[in-house]
């Protein structure tokens, strides 16, 4: 029953045509090194979901590997717009269903409480409700409160195949703690069938349990623990690493067009055969260790 | 302390001034965030600041590049989630101020941030909502700060993400939204929405700036007061906690 | 705007006929010395909740301050059951809706979230149920699925007046951290009007912004803190003090009869003025250092 | 080591025989608290022991009163909420055991734990359902472990707090519910139930007691298989760990 595997093991788990929760923000906690490892491993016609579309989420777009992407709009804050996911909404190459923030992360609440459908006020009124209406076998409805007979927006439970969450710390059960905000991550994994725990730092199960409160993913949801330190590189992890400016600049510019971003691919995914080949290319240790949060500080 | 003032600095006085103390306020980055820092150090400092994906009242040393910046979280007395900041404070109800930017409005207040014309007749697709459908859905009243160009201030936009007042009267009401924009904050003027019909009116005009160019910056024809007035100037007190303290690498001012 | 105040001052803020949230567990974080101020003023005709009965709420039923209990059931583990609110019950005397743990916690979380009501799978087929039907204006309702058309029990949402909550660490705003489970804490205070945060420290601001992940009563929510060391006595405090065995068997014996009650009011509530009294007339300095908890165990 | 053995130690060492490796278990204080550390200490060393309140996996030193006491969180992985433990994992269909006491129960499973009659024909009321109408509605199957008398099993309860299989058959599913009671442990046999009336049947009975001895402390017949097996003794080495590490002050075995 050992959980603990290498990323190229747990990827591996993963289907093509499965739905994954992934845990990036914009540029902080994406799941880099595992969408590198998927692109690798030719995974293909995912469903990908996000409150907040992160550079995770374009990548595996970018790179082809995304069908369908379920979220409520996204950038890489001031470095730029997810320009893959762009690319592929306006050619049509991606199915984009669009929500606003609160939204999916209510979407996930009800799929990790068994609840059949959550009432909602956002979207009413809304462009992206009207084009969620339109979509086939709609995951929106209305419903009437049976208290107050006042009608309601209703959105359909997420319930992805796999949650994908980088963190700062976790142990060998994947009873893991998130330092910083968590956004949607709490609820992405509970509504999901299982999850994939990536952290930069194992750590005996007697230090987790001296801190439980702080324990934001429970182990029985976790199927798989990668121990990857800069596993979110060039994203950042909160009082771990910043992010990588220099390297998200290089990935905006990468993405401009098709071919520049075909470069990339090769360059960074594959042309390295892991993880660890990739922070060699990237600039090694010398890299790194300016990225390194302040503890301070933490970024 | 140099008086004079960008328009930037205007505006975010300008955004300053609409925050009352005590009030909750969700904010987006960029200007709304030195709006909100600058009433908070100023006359509002139990006013509450949000940010959507889990982070209540932080006190940054440094200026971040987005949300996803640790360096905008430092500090923070909360360090939660979407669920509990975009659930049980603004969709309970408990916000008071949405304070959001938007690339394009219309007469009404809805916002566009998701699909824009480009001049080959296509649509680019944007950044989308994030929090801000959920904001100017569920706050008591938003704030939208931009730049005023024509093609911004549209006669009619192409994508509603965040409503504002519809197609205006009690079209908002009656699709079941509380609250709406109470202000538009732009580098020329400062609007208001007329209470019946809900159509943008000018409220004040920046001090050096023409009602024509006013009008002629925009794509449909505003409400005026007559007389017009002028928006009031910031403080040297104001420039200088923007310049010294939130924002001394001009990050957010542009 | 300071919330920091005595606790007669935050108890006088409370109407007569208010709905509570109380934070207790059985005899854990019970509003101990909130209850026997609430009962030294005389304030009565309250509505209780939370989704374990405990001390708390059994002690105020006892004085007669409570007219209406929504809860999930409870008891004072080994040391007995709620022999004041069972009293007021089989008398006829106390108006109480009995629930289950989940079904008060996902009426508070409803409340919570402002959700407009709240499926459950639990209560069906029981006569928990039954009986909450044949109240009249019910607080539960049947409603269909729109995704699937299956019909389910929903369940209105709670919102009480105000969440009072027994914490081990604040600061003058409120923001509170609690050490150990948190069982519906979080909920009630998330779907109250406001909060009264009854605390064993009051720390600078500055220390819970060095660990804001533990924060989880934010400030915004809460009306007034009282800092009131050993205010859960004689329940306990995880991390700062033990239940006291001796005074919850003697509250026990106490409420076996009316008259004993009436006895034991006397001395512990209306004989002392203030929770210092009180904690001089239950022994002490003497008897609290012996319920000191180890730093080690947490009790 | 004595290898006589209490009844209470041989329905804990009964419940923990009906956990399994991997399973996730909710379980209420008192026996089935011995029964699922013994199992988690013996064969099922990855099974997840839940309380309702905000606690898994705990690794107490003490034995406590109560799942109010923080004796029984002690070194626990997680600890949280109701919400996290009843609902995402409980109500959205994780819990593969629901470990349950109870006051009295019927032909069918049903638990009473709100109000039992008393000599005097009057109702006393009891402690109601906490968790375990949750438990007993969402679980995928759920253990009942109680002392066996005819006031216990009874024809007919007076109450309803968690249902079992409601008047038989089909009708918990029909009702909507899930799962279903699996066994009943008592101090005289285990039972289970028929697979379509759904009615309690002995599976085997405790060493040393009759099949007379069981139908005797009951208030119904139940159904009796034949012929009528005994129930497999504790081991040394279950002995061992419920008398020297699990409860060695007897708290929880009476």
């Amino acid at each position: 029953m050992g959980k603990l595997v290498t990323l190229a093991e747990a990827v591996a788990s993963i289907p093509s045509g499965s739905h994954l929760a992934l845990s990036g923000f914009a540029i902080t906690r994406c799941t880099m090194a595992f969408a590198r490892e998927v692109i690798r491993q030719g995974i293909r016609g995912l469903t990908v979901s996000q409150c907040v579309g992160a550079m995770d989420a374009d990548l595996l777009v970018g790179a082809g590997a995304v069908e369908r992407l379920i979220y409520g709009g996204g950038s890489l804050d001031r470095f730029g717009r997810l320009a893959c996911v762009n690319r592929g909404i306006e050619g049509g190459s991606l199915h984009a269903e669009e929500y606003s923030s609160l939204s999916i992360a209510f979407r996930y609440l009800a799929g990790a409480l068994g609840l059949p459908f959550m009432p909602i006020r956002s979207l009413v009124g809304s462009d992206l409700l009207r084009q969620l209406q339109e979509r086939s076998g709609a995951d929106v409805a209305s419903i009437k409160d049976p208290f107050t007979g006042e009608s309601w927006l209703a959105l359909r439970p997420l319930s992805p195949d796999v949650a994908v969450v980088q963190v700062q710390v976790s142990d060998e059960d994947g009873n893991a703690w998130i330092r910083g905000p968590r956004w949607d991550n709490a609820e992405q994994v509970r509504a999901s069938q299982r999850t994939i725990v990536i952290t930069e730092r194992v750590v005996p199960g007697d230090v987790i349990r001296q801190d439980a409160e702080q324990t934001v993913i429970p182990g029985l949801f976790v199927s798989h623990v990668v121990k990857l330190p800069f596993g979110a590189h060039p994203a950042s992890v909160y009082r771990v690493y910043d992010y990588d400016a220099a390297e998200i600049k290089r990935y905006v510019e990468a993405t401009r067009t098709p071919e520049a971003l075909q470069a990339y691919l090769v360059e960074t995914v594959h042309g390295v055969p892991d993880h660890a080949a990739y922070l060699e290319k990237i600039g090694g240790q010398a890299r790194l260790s300016e990225l390194m949060a302040d503890p301070g500080l933490g970024y | 302390m140099d008086l004079d003032y960008t328009t930037s600095e205007l505006m975010a006085v300008a955004g300053a001034r609409e925050l009352k103390d005590g009030e909750v306020v969700a904010v987006g980055l960029g200007l709304p965030v030195v709006a909100s820092f600058l009433a908070k150090r100023t006359h509002a400092p139990h006013m509450t600041i949000l940010f959507e994906l889990g982070v209540i009242d932080p006190q940054p040393v440094e200026p971040g590049v987005g949300l996803a910046d640790p360096r905008v979280w430092y500090r923070a007395n909360v360090l939660s989630s979407f669920v509990d900041i975009l659930g049980s404070v603004l969709h309970h109800g408990r916000v008071d101020v949405g304070f959001l930017g938007g690339l394009e409005t219309d007469r009404f207040g809805n916002l566009n941030t998701t699909l824009v014309g480009d001049p080959r007749g296509k649509f680019r697709h944007m950044i989308g909502s994030g929090g801000a459908n959920d904001i100017a859905s569920c706050a008591r009243r938003t704030i939208i700060i931009m730049r005023q160009e024509e093609r911004k201030l549209r006669e009619s936009i192409s994508f509603i993400t965040s409503p504002g007042y519809l197609s205006g009267g009690s079209r908002r009401a009656e699709a079941g939204l509380r609250g709406g924009p109470s202000k538009v904050i732009t580098d020329k003027a400062i609007f208001g929405f007329h209470p019946e019909t809900r159509e943008l009116m000018i409220l004040s005009v920046h001090p050096g700036v023409t009602l024509d160019e006013v009008r002629s910056t925009m794509g449909f024809a505003p409400l005026v007061p007559d007389p017009v007035t002028a928006t009031e100037p910031p403080t040297a007190e104001q420039l200088r906690l923007i310049r010294e303290e939130i924002d001394p690498e001009r990050m957010y001012m542009g």
